[in-house]
């Protein structure tokens, strides 16, 4: 896994604004719902931390985490 | 003792420039001033009146005084409401050139003040010649305090008048100590 | 400048803002205010302060809203029609409590009401301060930066045409009143220490919503300023049979002819009332308790009667002898402004 | 995960992530935007924003920067006492198309023209959105309100106003440009033109304008996941993105 993001599944309000915008396309709604009635997203493997679903959600859900870059790379 | 003093006259004939700088030399004096403005407007040809209060003490007169001590009047139009407020013993100075002075029982001093100010050829510094008779006649405040007062109250853009005013203060208490000489003997 | 001079009430009233501390004005020209406006470009930037000739009324009181909530003394003059446009933005600063100095050089005295009650929204009150002279404006210019410091409340001085353009001998004391206390309150930026939100709708902690509490604190000294801040000025109260209650410019007319009136003999007492909120109750009830009537002078239909009826409570008929009085200008200038006028209705009200 | 390290938080200038607004609102992403740069710019301990009133009202209490709330339409005026007397503080105004185009039109251009060194930012998404769906003088003609059923009519309801190129004409701006936050890419642009904004303010050139075009589902009667569409295809048309001054 070199990529993921963390979905704070109570804040959601299940707009669907991630969904559309994620490349990979790794973002499915729930079937049941959070405590304030609403489905949320759920991440499917293949996460490439591209961060558009945390960039456009309103209610502030996701947080991304991706593989730190090998020691050197940076430079070339 | 406070001394209440109404200028009367109509625009353009340096009203409310009397009654500043006679309330400022007041205060430059060591006195008390007090000094309200009423005037039109029109800035030349209305009516324009000032009060000026003087007392050793702050004034307790309104600005709008039921009664006083002396009017100074330039023109004639609005002084016949004004007589009423003088008092018995009350002081008029008339603008004679302008102002008839046939008021019966009243104590009038005639200053032809706008006849003088045209023999020094300056038809605007009626008001200052009337000032320098009223001083004069007064004592109420020094004439040298007048001076220095009209020469500090003049806008910027009329400062080059402060020698001939000062000339034409001085014309007015000269004919005022000639008039009182001439009386005395 | 010396400490003694010649000046317009309004210029005066302005000059002891600056020597208290003012440093923001934002005005409106509109007569008879505009003299302070006019003195206040001329003389702010002289102390590195800044005067804003704003495009309205409104936008005046929101930058005099913005610069006091920096913590800034500011002030903001206009007459009651201007005064009318701000009641917004007063009622909120009130209930922000953001201390501010607003001066109503009024039209005659009708915005008594509008100054005491104001027109504005909620349970908000201002201090009311009316001068009778330049050197009353000059005083009261000073406690009002104080106290509107001292009780995060706005303060008013309420004048008139009189007031603004009376030329009167001023003396500005020197340091009337303690330097302000610090001003945690303030927006500053968050320096050190988490942000604050200075607002009406609720209170500065962040995360915190609970509008009753800051409004309930907004509020909860009024009963506070009704006890320290009550002022008058009173005479012949001994042995009056009647009383005369005015205020402002024109109270010193009253004052005058109740003069004239112990000159005649007549045992007629004298209160003015300086503080329009908190009104003085208490000294208008004390002269009254050993009155037979009270007259009220006041140059509107008939507005701080009812304060003065309200202290009195039915025990002493209470009179009006003012009015309505404007000449053709409409700055309230006109045929009441009269003492001979004020003599012969105290005489009536005395007689009867 | 514990190799992978965290790449994207939201600031910590959001004192809570949890508010009020609705589904698929468009606000939210463009305080955070605000916040990030304020962050990042390190101007958190001199910032002084200047609130409207609207639905961003809920933002104030969990934004850790000082704040002072103004009143509908009143936030330039204030915004200019503050600069006045602090001009050493970064200040932002936060309004809405209602509190800023509707009541408080006259305080923008105002500002604007006197050149006063503070940033606007103008949330606009064409309808009252606090007061439950009405018109404003930035709805566009056609679209429904609960004042305008049946959409606003230029004969009966009159035209939109284009608040970004007025403030662009007026000599005392030195920045305006228009972004929207439906997309991605519009985000990324949204934050370059407040960087650039807040790069005008901090350099003393002028006054600076961000509109920004932010999706309201809820008084757009579209489910949330239609808002972006909704925006681009009846806003971005009378209201091209893009840099209008600099």
């Amino acid at each position: 896994m070199h990529a993921t993001v963390t979905i704070d599944q109570e804040l959601c309000k299940g707009c669907l604004l991630c969904v559309p915008v994620c490349p990979p396309r790794v973002l499915v709604m729930s079937e049941t719902v959070n405590r304030k009635g609403y489905r949320y997203p759920l991440l499917l493997d293949g996460c490439t931390g591209c961060e558009l679903c945390a960039k456009v959600c309103p209610d502030f859900c996701f947080e991304v985490y991706r593989e730190p870059k090998p020691r050197g790379a940076a430079a070339a | 003792m406070e001394r209440e003093i109404v200028f009367t006259g109509i625009g353009g004939q340096g009203i409310q420039l009397m009654a500043k700088v006679l309330a400022q030399a007041a205060v430059d004096a060591g006195r008390h001033a007090m000094l309200f403005g009423l005037y039109g407007g029109a800035m030349r040809g209305g009516p324009s009146e000032s009060t000026v209060v003087i007392g050793d003490a702050p004034i307790e007169a309104p600005p709008i005084v039921p009664a006083c001590w002396s009017i100074v009047a330039m023109h004639p139009s609005a002084l016949p409401a004004l007589l009423a407020k003088l008092r018995p013993g009350g002081l008029l100075f008339a603008n004679e050139t302008l102002v008839d002075v046939a008021l019966d029982g009243r104590a009038v001093v005639p200053v032809p003040a706008t006849r003088l100010a045209e023999e020094s050829g300056n038809v605007m510094g009626a008001g200052m010649v009337m000032l320098g008779a009223f001083v004069a006649h007064t004592a109420v405040v020094p004439l040298e305090r007048v001076v220095a007062a009209m020469r500090a109250a003049l806008p910027p853009h009329r400062t080059r008048m402060a020698d001939a005013n000062a000339a034409l203060l001085a014309r007015g208490a000269e004919r005022v100590r000639t008039a009182q000489h001439a009386g005395a003997a | 400048m010396s400490e003694r001079a010649l000046m317009e009430g309004s210029a005066a009233m302005a000059e002891s803002a600056v020597r208290a501390g003012c440093r923001f004005y934002a005005g409106y020209p509109i007569t008879p205010s505009t003299e302070i406006l006019e003195y206040m470009s001329v003389r702010l930037p002289e102390v590195g302060g800044t005067c804003m000739n704003a495009e309205s009324e409104i936008e005046a009181i929101g930058m005099v809203w913005g610069a006091a909530g920096c913590g800034v003394r500011s002030m903001i003059a206009s007459t009651g029609q201007g005064i009318s446009l701000m009641q917004e933005s007063f009622a909120e600063l009130a209930n922000a409590q953001i201390p501010i100095v607003a001066v109503n050089m009024c039209r005659g005295q009708a915005d008594y009401f509008q100054a005491t009650r104001g027109g504005g929204h909620g349970d908000y009150r201002f201090i009311v301060l009316a001068p009778a002279s330049a050197q009353e404006a000059v005083d009261l210019a000073q406690l009002a930066f104080h106290l509107a410091d001292e009780w995060r409340n706005p303060v008013m001085i309420m004048g008139d045409f009189l007031l603004s353009h009376t030329s009167e001998l001023v003396e500005f004391p020197a340091a009337a009143f303690p330097e302000p206390s610090a001003k945690p309150w303030a927006v500053t930026g968050a320096n050190g220490r988490r942000g604050i939100t200075l607002s009406p709708l609720g209170p500065p902690e962040k995360l915190s919503t609970d509008i009753a509490a800051a409004l309930g604190a907004a509020t909860a000294k009024h009963a506070a300023i009704r006890a320290a801040e009550t002022r008058a000025e009173t005479a012949h109260l001994d042995d009056a049979e009647l009383v005369v209650v005015a205020f402002g410019f024109p109270g010193r007319f009253a004052r005058y002819a109740v003069r004239l009136a112990r000159e005649r003999g007549l045992r007629v007492g004298f209160v003015r009332p300086i503080s329009l909120w908190p009104f003085p109750r208490d000294v208008v009830a004390t002269a009254a308790q050993r009155a037979r009537a009270v007259a009220v002078f006041e140059l509107n239909a008939g507005q701080m009667i009812e304060d003065v009826e309200l202290a009195v409570r039915g025990r002493v008929p209470v009179h009006a002898i003012g009015g309505i009085s404007h000449d053709h200008s409409g700055f309230g200038v006109g045929p009441l402004l009269n003492v001979d006028y004020i003599l012969e209705r105290i005489e009536a009200v005395y007689a009867a | 995960m514990s190799h992978l390290e965290k790449v994207f938080e939201t600031t910590d200038l959001l004192l809570r992530t949890e508010h009020s607004l609705c589904p698929g609102c468009g606000e939210p992403v463009a305080l955070r935007t605000i916040l990030e740069l304020i962050g990042e710019l390190g101007l958190r301990e001199r910032t002084i924003c200047v609130a409207g009133i609207g639905c961003y009202t809920a933002f104030p209490m969990i934004m850790d920067v000082d704040v002072l709330q103004a009143l509908h339409g009143r936030a330039p005026s204030v915004a200019t006492g503050v600069k006045r007397v602090r001009p050493d503080a970064f200040v932002f105004t936060m309004q809405g198309d209602g509190d800023m185009v509707s009541e408080g039109l006259q305080e923008v251009l105002h500002a604007a023209a006197r050149g006063e060194k503070f940033t606007a930012v103008v949330f606009n998404n064409a309808v009252f959105g606090e007061t439950g769906g009405h018109m404003t003088a930035t709805t566009v003609l056609g679209q429904h309100t609960k004042t305008t059923i049946g959409g606003r009519d230029r004969e009966r309801h009159g035209n939109p106003i284009r608040i970004a190129e007025l403030i662009a004409q007026l000599d005392g701006s030195a920045y305006v440009a228009r972004a929207a936050v439906h997309t991605p890419s519009g985000i990324k642009l949204a934050r370059q033109y407040l960087h650039d904004a807040f790069r005008t303010q901090l350099d003393g050139k002028g006054f600076s304008l961000v509109e920004i075009l932010t999706m309201c589902p809820t008084d757009w009667f579209v489910p949330p996941d239609q808002g972006p569409a909704f925006l681009e295809r009846n806003l971005v048309p009378i209201y091209p993105l893009g840099v209008i001054k600099h």
